[in-house]
């Protein structure tokens, strides 16, 4: 009754029994699921990240039986192979070293999705535990924590990487912990966010009355209800591990046993792509990275609005529908 | 009644069940940051400030006041939920105030207290535990909307006490204490709202889940915060009516913090009203509307309105607001808006006196009706 | 009030209709309702959370949020059809003839900008001043009226204590010297002193300025104790409308009988309070009766089968029940 | 919290975090594998007394943090290197042998030049941008202008980069490296300017865009939130059009999160410098750290990243104190 002054909520209105009550907690979950898919099908555009991320991620576990050619070994290259231009043979052209570019994009998959999914993985446990003890716990140590990853959020991350890969040497494994250790500040603050808000509601205090402990309090009730935020968070950063890794190929940092899209832009930046016009080797891989990156932006985006469902219209939307009446000049009846 | 040490506790009559007195709680604010250079002596919010009341058992009492005048910090002090600065609280004759520090019982003494509750019988007098108290004490919150988790299923809120405290046994146990909760809570068949969620619920049905919540653990002492002020008012009586059914069929206390006196009316034994951190007046129900002592309590019975437009009457507004408890007024801390201050009120705190039996209040002009 | 106006009424809303399209279905909030307002009247217009009585002044003001659609009726001010007007017409109206308290004036002020700024503007976009510093005098008498000192216009809303951001509100109601003034829930989230302050600081106002005031609540005792006129809603419908002394004293309809039994009186403590089983009608999917016969007492077949229309069954007594058709009203006094 | 108190603990907070940076900036460079200095001076080949000479004089013969041994608990490698640091010393340059602040210094400029110029150009773009989207929420635009963000954030910026540079310099003859046309005589510092703003042109535009995307989906959603605010609807009531509601109401509300998030992304902008930089050749900060990168030239590396960090700690102190000024509930409790 206090809020009626905000109707777009709807009126709302009492809820009798739907039946739904009768069903089993099994057939519940399956409906709950089916609702969430069903909220997630109406977001076209997270079906079409849906739909590219599992483009990619097929092109990456089958990449030996697609890439035409093996990255590995090359053959006997002359001069007319290098850079040269996509034909029947080399459907996306070849590289500086006269490499096949589409074979090596197929495997530069692999890469990018490895570094992306391993450092965000590492990233969601720090983050998400960083964040849920600075937020929940509070007390000495939340509150160091959380100092710290104030700290952490303002140091730029990318020069820090540049600096700790240069020193350390560029392997893949530890390119991968670097970004994952670097990438967890923004899911930290997220989750304590989350978490903070959650232990003042009502429902924890009721626990605590219950004599719950804190450990029990976080299971049930934070953990559960924090899940969702640091599962959307974790595909965003997923794309975001992957521009860094790219960007860190990119300015020669990469892993020189493994070609990623990065190495392929740096080689063919450094090595005379541009003033050849070797347009190939520089819009393939690049492409390649942005289809990942799109596809988990906006997988990332699309869970953001199933989780979090956000107003369908705001005060200054419908004027124009508002009167909907059939036309009745002058109508006078009563 | 006799506490556990043999010596005579300020009882009335056979059934004391909770004791208070002279509980105090402040909060310090926050000094800000040059405040915690230069050492800034720290100020406080005295939220309560020495309260002190008998609760018997089987016995519904309301502490009425309006927001900001400790009410809340009261039940929440009482839950252990905060600790007192000052005072003490007795439950059941036994000193609880610092339990929430203590350590835990072992384990063998609360199988003991499973075995022997203290209602059956009596003289069994073991060192309480907060665990212990908390499954004899429970509380039900303002908003039903805010006090369940949104994910859980009603099964899941009922059960939870159960399995905090180490008593779900088996499922078909525990399955079965939960809808006999439900059903003691008026949710009946409780089949149809085991594996509901709150958004499936109505406000009533929700209030009646956190309430079930709270009877499956067989507590004798129930607080409820505002239970019906955020309900619609066509079900407000059937909320009230289960707390009043549970006191007479269980014998289960109620303390009922509202602000609503009009409310209160109509289904407690005792008022108790609260001003600024303490308690101004309290007394049997029935005297306390008929012969109000206290003038705070003479102004919110006249600003109640009443559903009968021939009975409008003259109000008795008081100016201003309840002030911040930072800084207390001198002498009575309601004498600066007053209707009938003397200068007296403004040098001397007035004293407690029991008025007329059993009806008693803090004021110098207090006199008995008649 | 009792006397029968000669002139036309301030205010005549007529069949009003007012329904949201959303994915869930058609919700009929509104539907069919019709009252007058009196100049310098008070009327109640009360009924549980969703019983469309906020919507329906929304649709006055056409306020509506995006999925609202005003599907019939009319709203009549001094003649003129509100839902006839042009957009920057009803912008016109809007405050300068026709303005809104709103509960809960926390949120309805804007946090970064000062009281006084907010009421200033209100008066500059209606041309009532030139600028902000000409809007000044008139800020400061408006906080006055409301017992705000004309200083504290400089402050930002939450530097007011509840009570008074709600009397701010009260004061920006009437900036434009508005004919009606829609006061929806004004006291809800307050104290009852406060509440005791609000609703006299009302009263006052409306007597001096002979004010037209629609006061919206869910508490039936705060319209007993200022109104002149009742209207009782339920599920988007009118069930009952009067005098303030019969609705009290004469209910007719079963629904206000069972809705004035819920409420605390303190004036006869030992009745029992009783709630109405059931829930109030799901307003996408609508009994085809009456909206109150599931949860009624005294249903019959007919009304499970056919809508009640509102009928005068006394003079200046509307009641929408099967049960008092015409001529039917004297089984009761 | 006053906003004295708000600022002090904002302007101390700071202090704390570059104070954390140079312990961070020395321990990686000590710690890691990789410093040349620490390497010569394990180098096995040497004799013993060649491996300590040279200890001493790189001060690796002290004790890392704090002297335990005596000579004064600070006479450590730690208090040395930040008493170099309080100097102005940042050290030599492995690749040039001149000091590491004197290149710095020469090229902080061009940095600054192109990161506020895209900053700027961003957020006008980006907020403007947002605003309409939110406001036509759930239209073709608002739809088109999410996609265009997503799609932005996506892009890696230097491959944006790379992109126009081979538009811009095929269709458009647009230079495609350094700051100003190499052995270039000027008529006039204008004719210098104009030279400037053509190389300027590209590496700005990869900026914009890249920053743009992030920029318009904060404030979109920003003011999505704040159209469905409570005092949106009275801002209706009282009669304001759709414009005068965006502008008196939505904007400067709106622009509080944008600030924040405009404090936050300065690491982004830095990450986003070095990429551009680096295409384009431009003579900055960044391409400095490529070539110190390739080059294996750390004190370079040290010292760009302790002279960004601080930028960047102290680019956010600025946003802070903006916040502070914007919102008033810091302003005045």
């Amino acid at each position: 009754m206090p809020r009626a002054f905000r109707p777009r909520r709807l009126p709302e209105v009492g809820v009798p029994g739907r039946g739904a009550g009768m069903m089993k907690p099994t057939a519940r979950w399956r409906e709950r699921l089916a609702s969430v898919v069903r909220l997630f099908g109406r977001n076209r555009m997270g079906l079409v990240g849906l739909a590219m991320l599992g483009l990619a991620i097929g092109v990456a576990v089958l990449a030996p039986w697609i890439a035409p050619y093996d990255p590995e070994t090359t053959g006997r290259v002359t001069i007319d192979d290098i850079y040269a231009r996509p034909s029947a043979a080399h459907l996306l052209g070849t590289d500086d070293g006269g490499k096949d570019v589409l074979s090596a994009l197929v495997y530069g998959a692999r890469v990018s999705l490895v570094v992306g999914f391993a450092a965000s993985l590492i990233s969601m446990l720090i983050g998400g535990s960083v964040g849920l003890i600075a937020g929940f716990y509070g007390g000495r140590v939340g509150n160091l924590m959380m100092r710290l990853t104030d700290i952490f959020l303002v140091i730029p991350d990318l020069p820090l990487m540049i600096v700790i890969v240069a020193m350390v040497g560029p392997s893949l494994w530890n390119i991968i912990i670097v970004i994952g250790i670097l990438g967890w500040t923004g899911t930290a603050r997220i989750v304590r966010s989350q978490a903070l808000s959650l232990k003042e509601r009502q429902f924890v205090l009721r626990a605590r009355a219950i004599g719950a402990g804190n450990f029990h309090i976080l299971r049930r009730h934070i953990f559960p209800l924090v899940l969702p935020l640091i599962v959307t968070n974790t595909v965003l950063v997923i794309s975001l591990s992957i521009l860094e890794e790219s960007t860190l190929s990119f300015l020669g940092l990469g892993d020189p046993t493994t070609l990623s899209w990065g190495g392929m832009l740096n080689f063919a930046f450094t090595r005379g792509a541009i003033s050849t016009g070797a347009w190939w080797a520089l819009v393939a891989p690049g492409l390649g990275i942005v289809w990942v990156v799109l596809g988990c932006t906006l997988l990332g985006n699309a869970l953001e609005e199933a989780f979090n469902p956000r107003l369908q219209s705001h005060h200054l939307q419908g004027e124009e529908r508002m009167i909907a009446r059939p036309a009745q000049p002058g109508a006078s009846d009563a | 009644m006799t506490g556990p040490d043999g010596s005579a506790l300020p009882t009335r009559g056979p059934g004391v069940l909770l004791t208070v007195e002279g509980l105090c709680k402040r909060f310090p604010l926050p000094r800000g940051f040059i405040g915690t250079l230069t050492n800034r002596p720290t100020e406080a919010v005295h939220a309560i400030d020495g309260i002190s009341f008998e609760l018997q058992r089987g016995e519904i009492m309301a502490l009425v006041g309006e927001s900001g005048c400790g009410k809340t910090t009261t039940a929440l002090t009482l839950m252990g939920l905060l600790e007192a600065d000052e005072g003490t609280i007795r439950f059941n004759g036994e000193d609880v105030t610092h339990l929430g520090r203590s350590v835990e019982a072992p384990r063998a003494t609360i199988a003991a207290l499973e075995r022997q509750s203290f209602r059956r019988e009596p003289s069994f007098q073991p060192t309480l535990t907060m665990k212990d108290l908390r499954r004899q004490v429970q509380m039900v919150f303002q908003d039903p909307y805010e006090s369940l988790n949104p994910r859980a299923t009603v099964f899941e809120t009922v059960a939870e006490p159960l399995e905090v405290h180490g008593l779900a046994g088996t499922r078909d146990q525990l399955l079965e204490r939960v809808r006999r909760a439900l059903e003691d809570a008026g949710l009946h068949p409780a089949e149809d709202y085991l594996w509901r969620r709150p958004h499936e619920l109505s406000g009533g049905q929700r209030q009646r889940v956190v309430i079930a919540g709270a009877l499956v653990l067989e507590p004798i002492l129930l607080i409820a915060d505002e239970p019906v002020s955020m309900l619609d008012v066509s079900i407000r009586a059937e909320i009230l009516n289960l707390l009043d059914d549970l006191r007479t069929r269980r014998g289960i206390s109620v303390l009922c913090i509202t602000h609503d006196l009009g409310t209160a009316a109509y289904f407690t034994d005792r008022i108790a009203v609260m001003y600024l951190g303490r308690i101004v007046e309290s007394g049997p129900t029935q005297a306390v509307l008929a012969h109000p002592l206290h003038p705070y309590t003479r102004a919110l019975l006249s600003v109640i309105p009443v559903p009968n437009p021939r009975l409008r009457r003259k109000r008795m507004i008081l100016t201003g607001e309840t002030p911040n408890p930072v800084h207390l007024p001198r002498g009575c801390r309601f004498h600066p808006r007053c209707p009938i201050a003397t200068a007296r009120c403004a040098e001397a705190d007035p004293a407690w006196r029991e008025v007329t039996p059993a009806h008693s209040a803090a004021c110098h002009e207090a006199v008995a009706p008649g | 009030m009792s006397e029968r106006p000669t002139a036309p009424p301030l205010l005549d809303v007529r069949d009003l209709t007012t329904r949201f399209i959303t994915p869930e279905g058609v919700f009929h909030a509104v539907e069919g309702l019709s009252f007058q307002l009196e100049r310098g009247e008070s009327l109640g217009l009360v009924g549980e959370s969703g019983c469309g009585k906020s919507t329906a002044m929304l649709s006055l003001l056409r306020l509506l949020p995006a999925a609202g659609r005003i599907v019939g009726g009319q709203a009549l001010l001094d003649g003129t059809d509100l839902f006839g007007l042009d957009e920057s017409d009803m912008r016109a109206v809007r405050w300068h003839r026709i303005s809104m308290i709103f509960q809960g004036a926390m949120n309805a002020f804007n946090p970064v900008r000062t009281v006084g700024a907010q009421i200033a503007e209100a008066l500059v976009f209606h041309g009532l001043a030139q600028d902000r510093g000409e809007a000044q005098p008139r800020v400061d008498e408006l906080l006055e009226m409301v017992g705000i000192t004309g200083a504290r216009g400089s402050q930002y809303p939450h530097q007011y204590s509840g009570g008074m951001r709600q009397r701010a509100m009260i004061a920006m109601a009437l900036a434009c010297s508005p004919q009606v003034v829609i006061a929806d829930e004004p006291t809800t989230a307050l104290d009852v002193m406060i509440q005791a302050q609000i609703l006299e600081l009302l009263e006052r106002l409306q007597r001096e300025l002979g004010l037209a005031v629609i006061l919206v609540t869910h508490d039936l005792s705060v319209v007993a104790e200022v109104c002149h006129r009742v209207l009782v809603m339920y599920g988007g419908v009118l069930a009952e409308s009067c005098e303030v002394d019969g609705i009290f004293n004469q209910p007719l309809h079963p629904y206000t009988r069972r809705l004035l039994a819920a409420f605390p009186d303190l004036s006869r403590p030992e009745g029992k309070l009783v709630s109405i089983p059931g829930y109030p009608p799901r307003l996408n999917a609508l009994p085809p009766g009456c909206r109150f016969a599931p949860r009624c007492e005294e249903v019959h077949e007919r009304c499970l089968q056919e809508r009640p229309k509102p009928r005068q069954v006394l003079p200046g007594h509307w009641v929408a029940c099967h049960l008092h058709e015409a001529g039917a009203a004297n089984d009761r006094t | 919290m006053a906003r004295r108190d708000y600022l002090l603990k904002r302007a101390a907070w700071s202090v704390l975090t570059i104070l954390f940076v140079l312990i961070l900036n020395f321990f990686l460079f000590r710690i890691l594998p990789g410093d040349p200095t620490t390497s010569i001076a394990k180098d096995p080949r040497l004799d013993a007394d060649t491996r300590a000479a040279l200890a001493a004089r790189f001060g690796l013969d002290k004790p890392l943090v704090l002297n335990v041994q005596g000579g004064g608990l600070f006479d450590s490698q730690l208090f040395a290197y930040v008493d170099r640091l309080a100097h102005g010393d940042l050290g030599v340059s492995f690749n040039y042998g001149r000091p590491v602040g004197e290149i710095l210094g020469e090229r902080i400029g061009n940095t600054v030049l192109l990161v506020l110029g895209g900053q700027l150009l961003a957020i006008i773009l980006g907020v403007g941008l947002g605003l309409l989207a939110a406001w036509k929420n759930r239209t073709p635009l608002d739809t088109g202008a999410i996609i265009f963000s997503l799609t932005a954030w996506s892009l890696p910026t230097f491959w944006l980069g790379i992109l126009l540079l081979i538009i811009g310099s095929t269709y458009f003859g647009l230079p495609t490296a350094g700051r100003q046309t190499v052995g270039m005589d000027y008529a006039s510092v204008w004719a210098q300017a104009i030279d400037v703003g053509r190389h300027l042109l590209l590496p700005t535009l990869t900026f914009t865009i890249v920053l743009l995307g992030e920029y318009m989906l904060v404030m979109r959603s920003s003011v999505l939130e704040i159209l469905s605010e409570d005092y949106i609807l009275t801002a209706k009531a009282k009669g304001l059009s759709q414009g005068q509601i965006l502008r008196h109401h939505a904007l400067q509300n709106a622009m509080l999160p944008i600030v924040t998030l405009i404090a936050l992304n300065l690491g982004f902008t830095v990450a986003g410098a070095i990429q551009v930089e680096t295409v384009f050749s431009w003579p900055g900060v960044g391409s400095l750290i490529y070539e110190a990168v390739r080059r294996q030239d750390y004190p370079v590396l040290q010292g760009a990243f302790l002279v960004i960090a601080i930028s960047v700690v102290a680019a956010n102190l600025a946003a802070d104190l903006v916040y502070g000024l914007l919102d008033p509930r810091i302003k005045s409790p």
